[in-house]
């Protein structure tokens, strides 16, 4: 029988070892996997190489995980929204690396990793900065930057519901990074809001097939994550 | 007089077509919604995987998993959408997107665009500013004509690190309306009491004035459309 | 205000052209456009590149289109399907041309079309003669095979519901090819089981969102699709 | 004596571990559903889009949007899913499918398959034949030992197109199992009454025998398992 349900974030986060790469779902609060990243500041675990759209926020969650010291390189591409501050004071003093990557990029390469693929041509970031050294064609006329795919140790994201085959039901903006990230794991965690019998997801409404997701908790929402209205 | 924020976000309103596919940026462009004539049918884009998007969330109401790509409280018309990162972006890099309306720091008379980094700013991000400037082919840009110390912001040529080469097709500001064409920039409104010498005068690149060239038609006492003494 | 829907298949498919290429989603039954396919057949259009997973069954649909002498290239990953008789006919007699991509490799072209990217390496196929003739390269120590997007002038599918904004949701099987087609056809042409008013679709069930389709035409089950059992 | 269809179909499916995602090919893979112990949770996958997929549906409950690949009605089980085709394939390609068990024409010693292209066939086709053999880490090939011309179809090296090379880690026969290992062919188990000599002469390329190398057990009354005479 497959069960993927565990108890607790900290056994999710047991086997997460020194220098892993890791993948932060979630764009802003939905989807932010904000649980188990306070697992992962409990064990300790060091010299970590995030991907994620943002750098953090306060010092909380990615955040904190920063503040701590943790983290030694971050992909994103917004690592300058204003609550990245443990983010923004290392990277100023140089003890923290940046690889800087439009959101659309981001998000694709990460699907390539999930998807099997070598790379891609894509027209953003041609003839910007950004494409500084990156290899181009031009592909009908048109200029292109080549993108490799972005691969991770662990995965980390939140979703609404899951049963015990990992089966993911996001809600509203909550699907943003996490679908594609559960694909480019190599071991995927989730955190969800409910847990649900096997059966509880209609087929039509998986998002992240079980296929893709290896552990998961069921957590309620932080206390920093309040619900401000009854969802709809 | 210049036009005031809301000034310029109304302008910008009149021209969005019905049945368009539109992006906003932070800013101005966030007030374009406002001003939108309810004869026309316009959805927006989230690039955090909402495409219907209605007004924000009246307070006591928010959602806390429904929020722009600004993190803020947003609510759905009916006939919106959810999907996740990939298919956003494949909305707005494959072209499906019509529109983005989004700020600038400068805008070259070729129409390379200049809006991610910011001079001095130590910490650099881009979000989804490239992807919206490489994918959508109308780009156009609402900010005001000149810095807060009166330096052009229309130019030459662009000193700012490049978002996009050749991409703005039309910049409104708090002055005029100008056209990005294959021949140069084109001046086709000005702000009311505005010249186009004067337009001309706060512009770094040489303009074009165009014949049929008039004055904005801002209603003066529209609901939150003030001018401002220019 | 926006309104694809249109009142017949023939008004749908007015606008496409002699030498068009043209993409056909469904894969079997489920997600085939059967009726804008007969409706196609009547307006006479010739010379047309088609891009589906198989090369049509029978003497219906695209089977019919092709026995009609209206098709002058087929890229499909299985027209050696049984049913294909028309096709084959002709592919044997050098009557038409085809260009034959694993079905993998088939759906990611398509979607890459629909997404702006300009090619991607995959592995399928590297070493064997489907890569003929193709740009290699070693990523990671694995080999790759560089494909190209697959572009189409019109884009043909089938649905479940619709709205007169263009949103779309399948049913079981039916999604396919279906969703990269709508984004990779330059025009988009819809055919629903069912029109619903506009929120007649959750935000969460829209598979196809509206702006990928540009027209869509209510056409109750081709008499040729019966329905076996009742839909759950 | 050689086993039957339903005899490799059953081998096979004892080797599927519990918690696996497998894809089945067509001919005898199709079986292999049949003969899982019901102790073992495995889920089937379609490449049209289908994760957890049942068994066949019972003639008057077909639903028309639910076919498999080989366009037979099949029914879902609690806990799949639906999904679209480049998801579809990102599942095999991106080596999330744990198994796929496929028919195949040859097998070479190194692991390279031959099983898309017949010889003769004068209208090719692929499928998804390619995707499964180069994404899947575990490919498994159900044939029989010998072409019905009585020639081997485990070989040195393929005459055959290839489907993808050195792809192949096991192979189930109608007389023996073989491990494709990177020391070359490894018989570790051969069919009731069959003799590894047997299996050698019907193989044109060496086999090693595995120390443990044993009689397949396959028990002989199990339902729809019958044993063939030789």
């Amino acid at each position: 029988m497959i069960d993927k349900i565990l108890k607790t974030c900290d056994q999710a986060v047991e086997k997460v070892f020194d220098g892993a790469t890791i993948m932060l779902g979630g764009f802003g609060d939905p989807g932010l996997p904000g649980q188990l990243l306070e697992a992962l500041r409990r064990k300790g675990v060091k010299n970590l190489a995030v991907v994620h759209n943002g750098a953090g926020a306060g010092d909380w969650a990615l955040g904190g995980l920063i503040k701590d010291g943790r983290v030694r390189k971050v992909t994103a591409s917004f690592p300058n929204n204003p609550g990245a501050i443990a983010f923004q004071d290392l990277y100023l003093k140089g003890q923290i690396e940046l690889e800087l990557v439009p959101q659309g990029t981001l998000a694709e390469r990460i699907r390539a990793a999930g998807a099997g693929l070598g790379g891609f041509f894509t027209p953003t970031s041609a003839g910007t900065e950004l494409a500084n050294g990156k290899e181009m064609r031009t592909i009908d006329g048109r200029e292109y930057v080549f993108e490799k795919p972005l691969h991770a140790d662990f995965a980390m994201i939140r979703a609404h519901k899951g049963d015990r085959l990992g089966n993911l039901q996001f809600r509203k903006a909550m699907r943003n990074f996490n679908i594609a990230m559960a694909m480019a794991g190599a071991v995927t965690l989730a955190e969800v809001d409910e847990l649900v019998p096997v059966g509880g997801i209609d087929p039509e409404d998986v998002h992240a097939p079980g296929i893709f997701v290896d552990h998961l908790v069921h957590c309620p929402r932080h206390p920093k994550l309040v619900e401000i209205g009854p969802p709809k | 007089m210049k036009l005031t924020r809301d000034g310029i976000a109304y302008r910008v309103a009149c021209d969005l077509p019905d049945g368009s596919y539109v992006n906003l940026g932070i800013g101005i462009p966030t007030l374009v919604s406002s001003y939108l004539s309810r004869e026309k049918e316009v959805q927006f884009h989230s690039e955090n995987g909402i495409l219907g998007m209605g007004p924000m969330a009246a307070p006591g109401t928010e959602d806390v998993d429904l929020i722009n790509a600004g993190k803020q409280y947003v609510t759905m018309l009916p006939g919106g959408s959810f999907f996740d990162h990939p298919m956003s972006f494949a909305m707005i890099r494959g072209g499906h997107i019509t529109h983005t309306v989004l700020g600038a720091l400068e805008v070259a008379a070729n129409g390379d665009l200049a809006n991610w980094r910011t001079p001095g700013e130590k910490v650099p991000g881009v979000g989804g500013a490239m992807d919206l400037a490489f994918g959508i082919k109308n780009v156009w840009i609402t900010m005001t004509h000149v810095t807060n110390k009166g330096k052009p912001k229309i130019l030459k040529a662009c000193t700012l690190p490049l978002t996009a080469p050749r991409c703005v097709k039309r910049i409104y500001t708090d002055m005029a309306l100008i056209d990005v064409t294959p021949e140069g920039l084109l001046l086709r409104e000005v702000a009311p009491g505005i010249s186009t010498a004067d337009v001309q005068a706060n512009t770094d690149a040489p303009l074009r004035v165009a014949k049929e060239c008039r004055e904005m038609a801002i209603p003066e006492n529209i609901r939150g459309v003030a001018l401002a003494a220019a």
